[in-house]
């Protein structure tokens, strides 16, 4: 299934590589501080007993 | 000159949260008014506010163009000029003329040569005084402006305060000790202090300026 | 109902809950396809080998660090005049992305030249451009983390990104300027589009939209992010003071 | 706003270092770039025009955070914006008062550090008059900076982090214009795109310095 991708093959893999990782990093991160700030605001609303935001 | 103030209805805020509501006074041509309040109700910011340092959340402040003559905590006194360059700066700055009747007034001329620097704190009020002299604005807004003074410097600043009365200005002063002028008048602004409760809710109206909008 | 509906934070709350799915669908549809077909369905360049395969990502991400900021800048606009925190919020989301992105189509460029020009780095004028516009990106994000009351963050980078984008549309001319003789050829250059084939250049449109798409979903991932975390502040402030 | 900037020049003088600092500054990049890449004229020569550029561009950067911080500090800034002054004229002020203190000084001294980097010919001319021309805008641009940070406890480093990057085309074609004079050929179109920046920047940069300060005090 690999293409063959000749003399090239590391500057190929490793320019897809660095630019999934830098993808993924941002994602996660995205979405990492996306859940633990939903988090913190769901317990504030809870202790101000209004969670009608 | 005509040193009318009338404030409607104001609202402020401080760091995006309102602090201020409603508040609604007028200041005649020469009265003055004292604020009052415990620390940090915003005293600071209303006089910021009305001197147009940061826009108000809504209502209204209506007085003459250029009326304002604003002093904060600080003097804005550079200390490596003497106290002549402090004064003929600022005079430059608002396009008044001679200031050796200020000097005389406020008790400097002996001081005329010293550095601001070099100057007590009560001398360096003083020089700060004279600066609001200096700039013939009609409406004195002071902050503070017996912090660190002795008995004597204060009842100078009293003096002070009184003529610029006399001669049809008005002042607005914040504090929370006494200015030793008797027949000011006292605006207490702990009743006007915003409540949350009714600031919030709806994102709609004047909430769109600032958080809670998102309350 | 007026476009400005969704400027109002919990409008757009609603909203982008029920659009970040399909946005999100589409992106790792459209992302997935396109790059698979780019990295196993294409052929070689005759000229540049299997390399070409990097213009999959190269030049959408390039073309993403531009979008970027001129996003930001609309924004910025948009909260400079009619001063809706949406706006600001989403400019605030976007800089990191367009940062990545600025930073993938610089590490895919350089990785692209050490074969082609035979070093890592060229100071070839469209690389450096992205070098600068990096820096630009540096500068708003740390401005906006440096300062801690909201609006005057908002305001201040806005200011910094209006002359920015002057300063960069000048950089990048001085920088044109400055390397007249170094210019590579068209031929070797990626983003030639001139030179692209059809072959390739099908599934590099498919690769685009996925980049645009991805741009989207992480914009409304992270002004959601923005707008709870505000909200989160103000009901904290509201608890200090009562 | 002329007393504006008598008071600034006169602050700089009492204070000392106003001119001093930048100046010095300049100096010992000029002396460690020897060290760095050898003692040889003609490397020197050859890379004269861009490191006088670079340290002055950097000892430019040195002074920025001064502009705004001490009048913040001591409540003038408030005062001046309060002022019958438009802000905007202030800042302007302010951006003249760095230049001649700071951008001045290094025009004045840039070709007798020239004689150190070996820089040849026509090289000296041409830097004393791209200098001159490009030195206003590193000082409005700078001060676009320092008014962007002015409220800020730990503004220094990120004034760099933010002024840096404006500096690119300013560096760009005032380095271009001395290179280019070095060797003797047509010195017009870097020179023209330099004053160009410079007008511009004096034209339109103190708007978004004063709506910065202005926000700044809010």
């Amino acid at each position: 299934m690999m293409p063959d991708l000749g003399k090239y093959a590391g500057t190929v893999l490793s320019a897809y590589g660095v630019t999934l990782a830098l993808l993924a990093a941002l994602v996660l991160l995205s979405l990492w501080r996306g859940a633990r700030v939903k988090r913190a605001l769901e317990a504030q609303e809870r202790r101000m007993g209004r969670g009608n935001g | 000159m005509n040193a009318h103030l009338t404030v409607t209805d104001l609202a402020i805020r401080r760091g995006g949260i309102p602090v201020l509501e409603g508040v609604s006074f007028t200041l005649q041509p020469g009265r003055a008014l004292v604020l009052r309040g415990p620390n940090g109700v915003g005293k600071t910011t209303l006089l910021r506010t009305l001197a147009g340092l940061q826009p108000p959340l809504a209502g209204t402040i209506s007085m003459p163009p250029d009326a304002i003559a604003y002093s904060g905590h600080a003097d804005g006194l550079k200390a490596t000029l003497s106290v002549t360059e402090n004064l003929s700066f600022w005079a430059a700055i608002y396009g008044t003329g001679g200031f050796a009747p200020v000097l005389e007034a406020m008790n400097l001329e002996a001081l005329q040569g010293r550095l601001a620097g070099s100057l007590s704190a009560g001398q360096k009020r003083r020089l700060g005084l004279a600066r609001l002299l200096v700039s013939g604005r009609p409406i004195w807004m002071l902050d503070e402006p017996t912090v660190s003074l002795d008995a004597a410097s204060v009842a100078l600043f009293a003096q002070a305060v009184r003529a610029h009365l006399a001669g049809g200005g008005a002042a607005l002063m914040a504090t929370h000790i006494d200015l030793g002028i008797a027949e000011a008048e006292v605006l207490d602004l702990a009743p006007f202090k915003a409540r949350p409760s009714t600031a919030g809710g709806n994102a709609g109206g004047r909430g769109r300026e600032f958080d809670e909008a998102f309350a | 109902m007026s476009i400005w509906e969704y400027a109002n934070p919990k409008k757009f709350m609603q909203t982008s809950a029920w659009a970040l799915p399909w946005v999100t669908g589409l992106a790792v549809v459209a992302l997935v396809g396109g790059l698979i077909w780019g990295f196993f369905f294409t052929p070689d360049d005759y000229k540049q080998g299997s390399t070409v395969k990097i213009i999959y990502i190269h030049v959408p991400s390039a073309m993403m660090a531009i979008n970027a900021w001129v996003m930001m800048l609309v924004a910025s606009l948009i909260w400079i005049i009619r001063r809706h925190h949406v706006s600001a919020l989403a400019a605030k989301a976007a800089a990191p992305i367009g940062m990545t992105m600025t930073l993938i189509a610089l590490f895919t460029g350089a990785i692209w030249g050490q074969p082609m020009w035979g070093t890592w780095w060229a100071w070839d004028p469209r690389l450096t451009s992205f070098l600068i516009l990096f820096l630009f990106y540096l500068g708003y994000i740390a401005l906006w983390e440096a300062i801690d009351d909201p609006d005057t963050a908002a305001d201040l980078t806005s200011v910094l990104c209006l002359v920015g984008s002057v300063f960069a549309l000048l950089s990048r001319y001085a920088v044109n300027f400055w390397n007249q003789g170094l210019h590579q050829e068209a031929s070797l250059s990626m983003d030639a589009e001139e030179n692209v084939a059809d072959v390739f250049w099908y599934p590099l449109l498919v690769c685009i939209a996925g980049f645009v798409l991805l741009f989207v979903t992480l914009v409304l991932i992270r002004t959601r992010t923005e707008i709870r975390s505000r909200r989160l502040k103000a009901l904290e402030a509201r608890e200090r003071m009562a | 706003m002329i007393a504006l900037l008598l008071r600034d020049l006169r602050l700089a003088i009492r204070a000392g270092g106003g001119f001093g600092l930048g100046l010095a500054f300049f100096l010992i990049v000029t002396v460690l770039v020897p060290f760095g890449v050898g003692p040889e004229g003609g490397t020197l020569a050859k890379i004269a025009p861009g490191i006088l550029w670079v340290g002055a561009l950097l000892a430019c950067l040195l002074s920025l955070d001064r502009i705004f911080a001490l009048d913040f500090e001591d409540g003038s800034l408030d005062l001046l914006a309060t002022a019958p002054i438009p802000l905007e004229a202030v800042v302007t002020m302010k951006a003249a008062a760095h230049w001649l203190t700071t951008g001045l000084p290094l025009v004045v001294a840039a070709p007798v550090f020239g004689v150190l980097l070996n820089l040849q010919g026509e090289g000296f001319f041409w830097l004393t008059v791209s200098l001159a021309l490009g030195t206003p805008a590193l000082s409005v641009i700078g001060t676009f900076g320092a008014a962007l940070t002015v409220g800020l406890k730990r503004g220094g480093l990120l004034l760099s982090l933010l002024v840096l990057p404006l500096y690119v085309p300013t560096l760009i074609f005032g380095a271009e214009t001395v290179r280019r004079g070095t060797e003797g050929m047509e010195t017009g179109a870097p020179l023209m795109l330099l004053a160009g920046i410079t007008a511009a920047s004096v034209a339109l940069l103190p708007f978004a310095s004063a709506a910065a300060i202005r926000v700044n005090l809010r």
